[in-house]
C-alpha cells in the first residue's frame, strides 16, 4: 500500500494544518533500488520529522507526468517531489499551474525562476571520481571499467561514467602508474536500464579480460552487473546511487563501495525547508559521496582510505575539477 | 439480435477480470470499490477523463489497425513499435524544422512525413520477406531494436534540441500541432476515420481483397492474377504507413517533439489490441478505448485506492483471455465462434 | 464365411446435416464389399467412423465380434484394420520409408533404424507389385506414386479389413487393374476388404458385393451378377443416368491454341516436356492421353501460364502467351481448370460466391474501378450456383464446406461463364461421382459446341475416348501419336501410351 | 548412437557448409594469434549471450515442431525465473529454486496446451495471453529484500577446461549451461532420429497422417508442450540462478522474442538454432568489445545495433526461403479433417 505509517492520515490534507507530501515517480517503481526509491525514502522520513503524511504515484506512461502530479496538487498537497530528470519540463509547467504549492525535482536542473521549485540536483561526476579514484588504487591489473545500463544521452549516467574515468585516471597518475584509460559501456534501447542479463554478461566479458574493478551503473542493468562480478573473486564492483549493499545483497562479496548520491538526505533539507518557511525555489545542490567499504573496511590499506577522504574533501570542494561537462 | 451477441461475451469478461481484480486488491489490503470508482470516474465520466482516455486510445487504435492489416494479409508484424517511432520522430522532426506553412499545410504534411518513414521501416520488413523469403517475425523484431537505436542516436544527436540536456527534438511549431474539438482530441476522431477506412477497404474494395487472398492462399491468390511479392510489400508498407501516422499524430497531438521514452510499448499494446479485437478493425476501437481508458485510469486508483498500477495489465490480460477463449460462448452456447483463426501461424508460407 | 466386421445402426451427424442415417452392414473374411454413392453420401464418413477416426453419435461396431471403443484409432489399427484414406494421409516433407512406418517404427535402441525400415519398405513393395523409392520424398512424388506409397502404408502391418476410400481417382488404368489384382488377391487370403470409388467398371469387375447409399441410407444391396453399371447408376442417383457421353460431330475452325516447340522441366529441373508441338482447332476437343508421369501435367502448367518454358512459345487465338503469369494467359482467352482444386483452384476459407469471381474480381461487372461490387457478386453467384447445380445451402457458404465434387462444380461453373476461346481441361472429372460427371461431361461438349477449343487431359482413358475428337497420345515428354477419335481403341492407344511403337 | 553420429560427422564433411566451418576456425585462429585473452572472451561471451536465447528458442523449436506457435516464451521465461528466484530465495537453496523454476514453467505451458490443443484457440492469441499474465503476475507479486544464497557455481571440466580456447569458452560453466547444450544435441537427434522424433515431426506437418497412423496426436502435442516449457522453465532458472543471481520486474527483458527470430533463423533445427544463437551472441560480444576497447570512435547506437543488422545482413544473402512446420499455427480437429 502506497500511504506510510505514520500516525496522521490523508484526510488533513488540503486543510489549515495539514502537511501532505506527495510523490510522482519517474516510470518504474517506488521498490527500484535506485533513484524512486531514495527519493520515497526521504518523503517517508521527512514526513516523520514534520509530523506530515506521504503518498506516492508511480507513473507508467511519461505522458501521465503532468496529470499525476495534478492528483496531488488538485487535492492540497503541500509539496510534491518529482523523481527524474525526464520530469523536469512538466513540474516546471506545475509550478506554474499551482503557485501554493512546492515543489521538488529530483535530478532536475531548473533554470528558471519560479519561487515555488527547487531542482534537486548531484554532481554525479564527483561521485564517480571519487569511487574512481578508490577503484585506481585496488586495481592489480590496471584494467578498470564502468558498465553503464542506459546510453549516454542521460547526464546522470554520463556523468557517473566519466567521473569514473576521470578519478581512475588521477590516482593512476597520482601513484605514477601507466594504467590505460578505464574502458566503458553503454547499453542503449528498450532494455536499456532493465537487463540484468546484459549486465551480467558484459560483466563476465571484462572479467574474462582480467578487468579487475567495475563499476556497474543504470538501474537493473547494472545491478546484473554486480551481482556477476561478485562471482569472481579478487575482483572488486563498485554500486550506485545508494548504498547498494543493502540493495544488491548478492553484489556483496564484490562490492567495495558504491557512488551515492544522497537523495533522501536532499530531500529531507529541501521538504523541511517548506515546513519552516525558507524554501525558496532554484537549484540545490544535493550531496555526493561514496558509501561505507563495509566488508572491505579492513581489507583496505589505511593510508588509501586516507587518500580517498582527502581526495573526497577537494572533488567536494571544487579544488579537484573532475573535468567532466555537465 | 446480432449486435447484442457480439457485445454480450466482452461484457461478461470485463465483468470476470474486474471481479478477479477486485480479489486481487483485498489479497493487497487495498479497496476495490474506491479503486473502481475512481478508474470509471477518472476514464469516462468527465470531459477531462474522456479526452484523456481518447488521448491515450488513439495511437493504440492506429497501430492496432496496422497489425490487423498484417493479419488479414497472413503477415505478423510485431514491427508496429519500430514503425511507429520512426513515424513520431520523422513527424516532430517535420514539426520544427518545415517553417512558414499554415497550419492547414503543415499538419497534413507532417503526417505524411510521419506515414512515409514509418512506411520505409515497414517496406524494409516487406521486401525481405517477398524478394529475399526472410520471415516477417525476423524482420520486425529486428528493425524494432535498430530503429530505436537510430532514434537514440538522432534525437541525442542531429535533430536534438539546442541546449536541451536530455535527448529529444525541439517542440514542434504551433501550426503543426493537432488540437481537440470538443475538448476530445481531433487524433481520435482520425484514428475512428482510418477505423472505418481500413474496414471499408477489406469490405468493399479489391485492394483489401487482394491483401486478404495473398493471406488466405498464395497459390491461388497467383493463379487468380494477384502479384503475390507486390502485395506482400504493399501490405508490410500500409502496415508501416499506418503505425507511422499513429506515431506522428502521437507527436503532433500529444507530446509535442520527439523523445524516445515516450512512445514506448504503443505497438505492442497495438498487436493486444489487433488480436482483441480479432483482426475486426471496427473492434480495434473498443478495444483502444478500453486500454487507453484503463491504462490512464492507472495513476488516480493507485492514489485513491493504493493499488499498485499493474492490476491494470492483469485485468487486461483476463479480459483478453475471457474474450477470445471458448468458454463464456460455450457456457451461454451461443454460437460465436471464438475459435476461429485470427492468425495464419507462420509455418506454411 | 466368419464375420469380419460388423456395423449396427451407425448415426452420425455434422450440424444439421446427417451424413450416416441408422446404417447397418457387415463385412465377411475374403468378401470384397464396395461402397457406392453420390458425393456427400456419406461413404468417407461411414469408413472414418468405422477406422475409428470420427466419432459416431449412435451404433455400434464391432471388429471380430469385438466392440470398439468409439474414436480410438489405435485400437481399431491393431485389431488388424488398414484404410487407404480418400485425401492423402502422407507427409509431404518426408521419405516413402518415414511415412510407412509411422506409428510403428522399427527401433535399434531408442533410435529408428532405417536401414530396417527400409528392407521392410523394399520388402512390402516387392511383394504386392507396388514398385516405389523408399527414399524419395513423398512431395516430389507424383500422385499415382504417392496413391502406391498410401496403399503399402495399409498393407505395412498384418490386415484382416481393408478399406480404400477412393484409391484409384489418381491411379492410371494399368495401376488400376494392378491394384486391383492386388485386392483380389488378399481377398483370396481371407482379408476382408471395403473400396469406395465412383467407377463402376471397377465395382462391376471387384465386388462381391455391393452396398449403395443415398443421403446418408442404405438404399439397396446387390452384387455385380444380379446388376450392370446403369442399374448401379441409377441405385445411386435414384434417377436414370447417362452413361454414354452424347455429342455430335465436331465442327472445328481456326487454331485458337498453337504449341510450338516447347520443352518444359520438372519439379526435379529433368526435362519432363521434350519438344511438344500441338494445334487446338476451335469447336473441336484434343485429348491427351498418356500414363501419368509423362509430362502431361507439365505440359498443361506450362500452356497455361503456371510453369517455366524452357523453350518454345505458347499462342492463345495466334497471341504469344508468358510464361509465370498464368492470369495473363486468362486474360488472352484461356480457361483451366486445375488439377489441384484446393492449391489452385479455391479459397477455401472464401465463399463460393467470391471463388466464383476469383480471377475476376477486379474486372467490370465485379469491380467498378477500386470497388468490388457485391450486388454483381451475388448475382452471379445466384446464376451459377443454379446453373451448374451446385449443392449449398447458400453462395454465402464457405467454400470448404462443400463436398469434392462440389467444389469442382465451383471451378468449372467460374471458368466456363467467361469469354473463352480455349479451355484447358486437367482431370476435370476426378473424385466425382457419376452423376456430376455427366454434367461435366455435358458442360465440356456444350463449350466445344459453343466454338472454343478444348484441351482435355485425363487419367482416365474412357473418358478421353468418349469425350474427344482427337487423341494425342503423350509418352516419355513427347507426342508420340494423334489420332482421330474414329480410329481409337482401347488396346492401340495403350500399346502407345506404354511407350511401344504401335 | 555411435553409427548415427558417425554418419552425421561424415555428412557434415562433406557438406558445402564444410568450408564456412573452416573459415570460421581460421578466422578465431588468428584473432587469437593477435590477441588471445580478447578472443577468448569475445568468445566465451558469444556462449553466454547466445545460450539463453538457444535454449528459449529451443522451446520454439518443441511447439512448432508439434504445430503450435509459441509466442509466449517470454513469459514462459518470466514465469520461471520469478518463481526460481522466490522459491530459492525463501528456501535458501538452489534446488528448490531450480524445481520451481521449471514446475512454473511447465505450467505455462500446461496453459498454452491447454488453450491451443483442447480448447483450439488462435496460437498467437494463447500465447499472448500467456505473455501479458506473466508480466502482470510477476510484476504485481514482485516483492523486494530477498536475495539468493548463492548461484550456480561454474564447473571446470578436469582436463577438458584446460584446452587452450575451448576451455574457458567451453568447459568452465555452469551446470544449467552443461545441461542446456546436452538437451539441445540431445533434441536434435530425438528430433530427427527417434520414433518421438517422427511422431512429432508428422504432426507438425500434417496432423491427419499421424492420427490416421493410431498415434494421439493430443497426447503428444500436450506432452511435447509441457516439455517445452519446462525447458524453458529451465532457462528462466539459468537466467536467475545461474547467469545473474538476482531477479527484477520484466527479468527477462524481451529474450523470449529475440528467440523466436533465432528460431526461425535456425530454421526450426535444433542445431541451427543454436548456431544462430551463437551467431547473435557473438554480435553482441563484438558490439560490447567494441565499446569495450574504445578503439573506434562509432556513437554508441550505431554499436548497439550491430547484432540486429548483422542477422538481417546474414539473411538476406544466405536465405533461400526458410519453410516452417506446415501445421504450425493451426488447431488439429479430427472432425474438420
Ligand atoms: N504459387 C506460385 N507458384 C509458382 N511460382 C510462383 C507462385 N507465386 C509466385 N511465383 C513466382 O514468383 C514470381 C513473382 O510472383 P508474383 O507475380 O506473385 O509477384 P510480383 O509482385 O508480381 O513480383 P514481381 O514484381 O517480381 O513481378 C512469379 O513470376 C513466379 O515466378
Ligand atoms: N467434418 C465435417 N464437417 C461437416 N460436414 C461434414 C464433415 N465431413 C463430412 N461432412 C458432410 O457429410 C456429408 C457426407 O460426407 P462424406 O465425406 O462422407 O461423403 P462421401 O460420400 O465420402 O462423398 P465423396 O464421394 O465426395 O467423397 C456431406 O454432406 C459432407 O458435406
Ligand atoms: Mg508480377
Ligand atoms: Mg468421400
Amino acid at each position: 500500500s502506497s500511504s506510510s505509517d505514520k500516525a496522521v492520515d490523508e484526510s488533513v490534507c488540503g486543510t489549515e494544518d495539514g502537511f501532505c507530501i506527495g510523490l510522482v515517480t519517474d516510470i518504474g517503481k517506488v521498490d527500484d533500488k535506485s533513484f524512486n526509491q531514495s527519493a520515497w525514502e526521504g518523503a517517508q522520513e521527512a514526513a516523520s520529522i514534520n509530523g506530515g503524511f506521504a503518498k506516492y504515484v508511480e507513473t507508467q506512461d511519461p505522458k501521465d507526468y503532468a496529470a499525476n502530479i495534478a492528483l496531488f496538487a488538485e487535492a492540497g498537497y503541500n509539496v510534491i517531489v518529482t523523481v527524474g530528470f525526464l520530469m523536469a519540463e512538466a513540474t516546471a509547467v506545475a509550478s506554474e499551474q499551482y503557485p501554493d504549492v512546492k515543489f521538488i525535482g529530483v535530478d532536475q536542473f531548473y533554470a528558471g525562476s519560479a519561487a515555488n521549485y527547487s531542482g534537486l540536483i548531484f554532481p554525479e561526476d564527483k561521485a564517480g571520481f571519487i569511487v574512481g579514484y578508490l577503484g585506481g588504487y585496488l586495481t592489480t591489473s590496471g584494467k578498470t571499467a564502468a558498465i553503464a545500463g542506459g546510453p549516454d544521452s542521460i547526464p546522470p549516467v554520463r556523468k557517473f561514467i566519466e567521473g569514473f574515468v576521470a578519478g581512475v585516471g588521477y590516482a593512476a597518475k597520482e601513484q605514477g602508474k601507466n594504467f590505460p584509460k578505464a574502458s566503458s559501456v553503454y547499453y542503449t534501447g528498450a532494455n536499456a536500464f532493465q537487463d540484468p542479463a546484459w549486465g551480467a554478461s558484459t560483466a563476465q566479458q571484462y572479467l574474462d579480460q582480467d578487468y579487475d574493478v567495475i563499476f556497474s551503473a543504470g538501474g537493473k542493468t547494472g545491478n546484473g552487473g554486480l551481482a556477476r562480478t561478485a562471482q569472481k573473486s579478487g575482483a572488486y564492483c563498485i554500486g550506485v546511487d545508494t548504498d547498494q549493499w543493502g540493495t544488491v545483497p548478492e553484489a556483496q562479496a564484490c562490492l567495495v563501495t558504491s557512488a551515492m548520491k544522497l537523495i533522501p538526505q536532499g530531500v529531507v533539507a529541501l521538504i523541511g525547508q517548506v515546513k519552516d518557511g525558507s524554501f525558496a525555489g532554484g537549484n540545490y545542490v544535493g550531496d555526493v559521496g561514496a558509501a561505507p567499504y563495509h566488508d572491505f573496511d579492513s581489507k583496505i590499506p589505511s593510508e588509501v582510505k586516507t587518500k580517498v577522504e582527502e581526495v573526497t574533501a577537494k572533488v567536494i570542494s571544487g579544488e579537484i575539477a573532475t573535468g567532466v561537462k555537465p | 439480435m446480432r449486435f447484442i451477441r457480439a457485445w454480450i461475451t466482452p461484457l461478461i469478461a470485463l465483468f470476470i477480470a474486474f471481479a478477479i481484480g477486485a480479489i486481487l486488491m483485498i489479497t493487497q489490503g487495498s479497496d476495490p470499490v474506491k479503486a473502481y470508482q475512481s478508474l470509471f470516474t477518472t476514464a469516462f465520466s468527465t470531459q477531462e477523463g474522456l479526452a484523456k482516455t481518447f488521448g491515450k486510445a488513439t495511437p493504440l487504435a492506429i497501430s492496432g489497425l496496422a497489425v490487423v492489416i498484417g493479419l488479414r494479409a497472413g503477415l505478423f508484424n510485431i514491427g508496429a513499435q519500430g514503425q511507429l517511432i520512426s513515424g513520431a520522430l520523422a513527424a516532430a522532426w517535420a514539426g520544427y524544422a518545415i517553417t512558414g506553412l499554415p497550419m492547414i499545410a503543415h499538419v497534413p504534411l507532417c503526417l505524411l512525413i510521419g506515414g512515409f518513414f514509418g512506411s520505409i521501416v515497414g517496406y524494409i520488413a516487406g521486401a525481405l520477406k517477398a524478394y529475399r523469403g526472410i520471415h516477417e517475425v525476423i524482420t520486425t523484431i529486428m528493425l524494432n531494436s535498430i530503429v530505436l537505436q537510430l532514434a537514440e542516436y538522432l534525437s541525442n544527436g542531429p535533430l536534438k534540441e539546442e541546449g536541451s540536456i536530455i535527448a529529444r527534438t525541439p517542440e514542434v511549431l504551433d501550426t503543426a500541432k493537432i488540437g481537440s474539438v470538443a475538448g476530445l482530441p481531433i487524433g481520435f476522431f482520425l484514428s475512428g476515420l482510418l477505423a472505418l477506412g481500413v474496414w471499408w477497404i477489406f469490405k468493399k474494395t479489391t485492394t483489401g481483397f487482394r491483401f486478404e487472398t495473398v493471406g488466405k492462399n498464395k497459390n491461388a491468390a497467383w493463379y487468380a492474377g494477384i502479384a503475390v511479392k507486390r502485395n506482400t510489400v504493399f501490405a508490410m508498407v500500409a502496415c508501416g504507413a499506418l503505425a507511422g501516422f499513429g506515431g506522428a499524430v502521437e507527436t503532433l497531438g500529444v507530446v509535442g517533439k520527439f523523445e524516445p521514452a515516450f512512445n514506448q510499448g504503443l505497438g505492442f499494446d497495438g498487436i493486444t489490441i489487433a488480436l482483441l479485437a480479432r483482426a475486426n478493425p471496427l473492434a480495434v476501437i473498443p478495444g483502444a478505448i478500453l486500454f487507453g481508458g484503463m491504462r490512464g485510469a492507472g495513476p488516480t486508483m493507485q492514489f485513491s485506492a493504493g493499488v499498485s498500477p499493474e492490476i491494470i495489465d492483469l485485468i487486461l490480460a483476463i479480459v483478453l483471455f475471457f474474450v477470445t477463449a471458448p468458454i463464456i460462448s460455450r457456457i451461454l452456447k451461443l454460437k460465436n465462434d471464438t475459435t476461429t483463426q485470427v492468425t495464419s501461424g507462420w509455418g506454411s508460407n | 464365411m466368419a464375420t469380419l466386421l460388423q456395423v449396427k445402426n451407425l448415426t452420425k451427424s455434422f450440424g444439421s446435416v446427417i451424413a450416416n442415417n441408422n446404417i447397418s452392414f457387415e463385412v465377411n473374411a475374403g468378401e470384397i464389399v464396395a461402397l457406392l454413392g453420390e458425393n456427400g453420401a456419406g461413404k468417407s464418413t461411414l469408413v472414418k467412423s468405422v477406422f475409428g477416426l470420427l466419432r459416431p453419435d449412435q451404433g455400434e461396431i464391432y471388429i471380430d465380434g469385438k466392440q470398439m471403443a468409439p474414436g480410438d484409432t489405435a485400437a481399431v489399427i491393431a485389431s488388424g484394420v488398414g484404410m487407404v484414406h480418400q485425401h492423402f494421409q502422407l507427409v509431404p516433407v518426408m521419405s516413402v520409408t518415414e511415412n510407412i512406418i509411422l506409428g510403428d517404427e522399427p527401433k535399434d535402441g531408442i533410435f529408428i533404424s532405417i536401414k530396417k525400415a527400409e528392407k521392410k519398405v523394399r520388402a512390402l513393395s516387392e511383394k504386392f507389385g507396388l514398385a516405389v523409392d523408399p527414399t524419395a520424398n513423398i512431395e516430389d512424388l507424383p500422385v499415382g506414386m504417392q496413391q502406391r506409397v498410401e496403399i503399402l502404408k495399409a498393407l505395412s502391418k498384418d490386415v484382416r479389413l481393408l478399406i480404400f476410400d477412393e484409391p484409384t481417382a489418381v491411379l492410371t488404368p494399368q495401376e488400376t487393374d494392378e491394384l486391383i489384382l492386388v485386392i483380389k488377391n488378399l481377398a483370396q487370403l481371407g482379408v476382408g476388404v471395403i473400396v469406395i470409388t465412383h467407377k463402376l467398371r471397377e465395382v462391376m469387375a471387384l465386388a462381391d458385393r455391393v452396398v449403395v447409399l443415398r443421403d446418408g441410407k442404405v438404399v439397396g444391396t446387390t452384387t455385380p451378377k444380379q446388376s450392370d453399371e446403369a442399374g448401379l447408376a441409377q441405385m445411386m442417383v435414384g434417377r436414370n443416368v447417362v452413361l454414354e457421353v452424347s455429342k455430335g460431330a465436331a465442327n472445328p475452325g481456326q487454331p485458337v491454341l498453337s504449341v510450338k516447340g516447347l520443352e518444359v522441366f520438372d519439379d526435379r529441373k529433368l526435362l519432363a516436356v521434350k519438344g511438344v508441338d500441338l494445334q487446338v482447332r476451335s469447336g473441336e476437343i484434343l485429348g491427351i492421353a498418356g500414363v501419368e508421369g509423362n509430362g502431361q501435367r507439365e505440359l498443361v502448367e506450362a500452356i497455361c501460364g503456371m510453369r517455366v518454358r524452357a523453350k518454345g512459345e505458347v499462342l492463345v487465338g495466334g497471341m504469344g502467351t508468358k510464361d509465370m503469369h498464368p492470369h495473363a494467359v486468362h486474360e488472352a482467352g484461356l480457361s483451366h481448370i486445375p488439377e489441384d482444386r484446393e492449391k489452385h483452384g479455391l479459397v477455401s476459407s472464401y465463399s463460393i460466391a467470391d471463388n466464383l469471381i476469383l480471377n475476376r474480381f477486379d474486372q467490370q461487372p465485379f469491380a467498378r474501378g477500386w470497388f468490388r461490387n457485391m450486388s454483381a457478386i451475388k448475382k452471379n453467384a445466384d446464376l451459377l450456383v443454379k446453373k451448374f447445380d451446385i449443392r449449398t445451402t447458400s453462395p454465402a457458404a464457405l467454400a470448404s464446406a462443400l463436398s469434392g465434387g462440389n467444389k469442382q462444380k465451383v471451378v468449372i461453373a467460374r471458368e466456363l461463364s467467361q469469354d473463352l476461346q480455349v479451355l484447358v481441361a486437367a482431370q476435370p472429372t476426378r473424385g466425382v461421382d457419376v452423376g456430376s460427371i455427366e454434367f461435366i461431361h455435358k458442360q465440356l461438349i456444350a463449350a466445344r459446341d459453343g466454338g472454343a477449343g478444348v484441351l482435355l487431359v485425363s487419367a482416365e482413358l474412357d473418358e478421353i475416348i468418349s469425350l474427344s475428337d482427337r487423341i494425342a497420345v503423350m509418352s516419355g515428354g513427347i507426342i508420340v501419336a494423334t489420332i482421330d477419335n474414329k480410329n481409337a481403341d482401347r488396346d492401340y492407344l495403350g500399346r502407345l501410351m506404354a511407350g511401344l511403337s504401335a | 548412437m555411435v553409427g548415427v553420429v558417425t554418419k552425421m560427422t561424415k555428412s557434415v564433411m562433406r557438406s558445402k557448409k564444410t568450408i564456412y566451418l573452416y573459415l570460421v576456425i581460421l578466422a578465431i585462429a588468428i584473432a587469437y594469434t593477435i590477441n588471445s585473452v580478447s578472443t577468448v572472451a569475445v568468445a566465451a561471451s558469444s556462449i553466454t549471450f547466445g545460450l539463453p536465447l538457444a535454449m528459449a528458442a529451443m522451446v520454439g523449436i518443441m511447439c512448432e515442431r508439434t504445430g503450435v506457435v509459441n509466442i509466449g516464451i517470454e513469459g514462459t521465461l518470466l514465469t520461471s525465473s520469478f518463481f526460481g528466484f522466490f522459491v530459492a530465495a525463501l528456501s535458501q537453496n538452489l534446488i528448490w529454486g531450480l524445481i520451481a523454476a521449471i514446475a512454473s514453467g511447465a505450467a505455462t505451458g500446461l496453459l498454452l496446451a491447454l488453450l491451443t490443443v483442447s480448447w483450439k484457440m488462435d496460437q498467437i492469441i494463447a500465447g499472448t495471453i500467456v505473455n501479458i499474465l506473466a508480466t502482470g503476475l510477476t510484476s504485481f507479486f514482485y516483492k523486494q529484500g530477498y536475495s539468493l544464497p548463492a548461484i550456480f557455481p561454474r564447473w571446470s571440466i578436469p582436463g577438458l577446461a584446460e584446452i587452450p580456447f575451448l576451455g574457458r569458452v567451453l568447459f568452465q560453466s555452469g551446470p544449467i549451461t552443461y545441461f542446456g547444450l546436452i538437451f539441445i544435441l540431445v533434441l536434435y537427434f530425438a528430433i530427427y532420429h527417434t520414433p518421438w522424433g517422427l511422431r512429432t515431426r508428422a504432426i507438425g506437418e500434417h496432423p491427419s497422417s499421424a492420427d490416421t497412423s493410431g498415434i494421439s496426436v493430443l497426447r503428444i502435442k500436450y506432452t511435447n508442450v509441457v516439455i517445452a516449457g519446462a525447458f524453458g522453465g529451465l532457462t528462466g532458472a539459468y537466467l536467475t540462478l545461474e547467469l545473474v543471481g538476482s531477479f527484477d520486474r520484466g527479468f527477462s527483458a524481451g529474450k523470449g522474442f529475440t528467440a523466436l527470430a533465432i528460431m526461425i533463423f535456425g530454421r526450426w533445427n535444433p542445431i541451427g538454432a543454436l548456431l544462430a544463437a551463437v551467431f547473435f551472441g557473438f554480435a553482441q560480444a563484438l558490439a560490447n568489445q567494441l565499446m569495450i576497447d574504445g578503439l573506434v570512435n562509432i556513437p554508441g547506437p550505431f554499436i548497439n545495433m550491430l547484432p540486429y543488422v548483422l542477422t538481417i545482413v546474414v539473411l538476406a544473402f544466405s536465405a533461400g526461403k526458410v519453410r516452417g512446420p506446415a501445421a504450425a499455427g493451426q488447431p488439429y480437429e479430427r472432425e474438420k479433417a
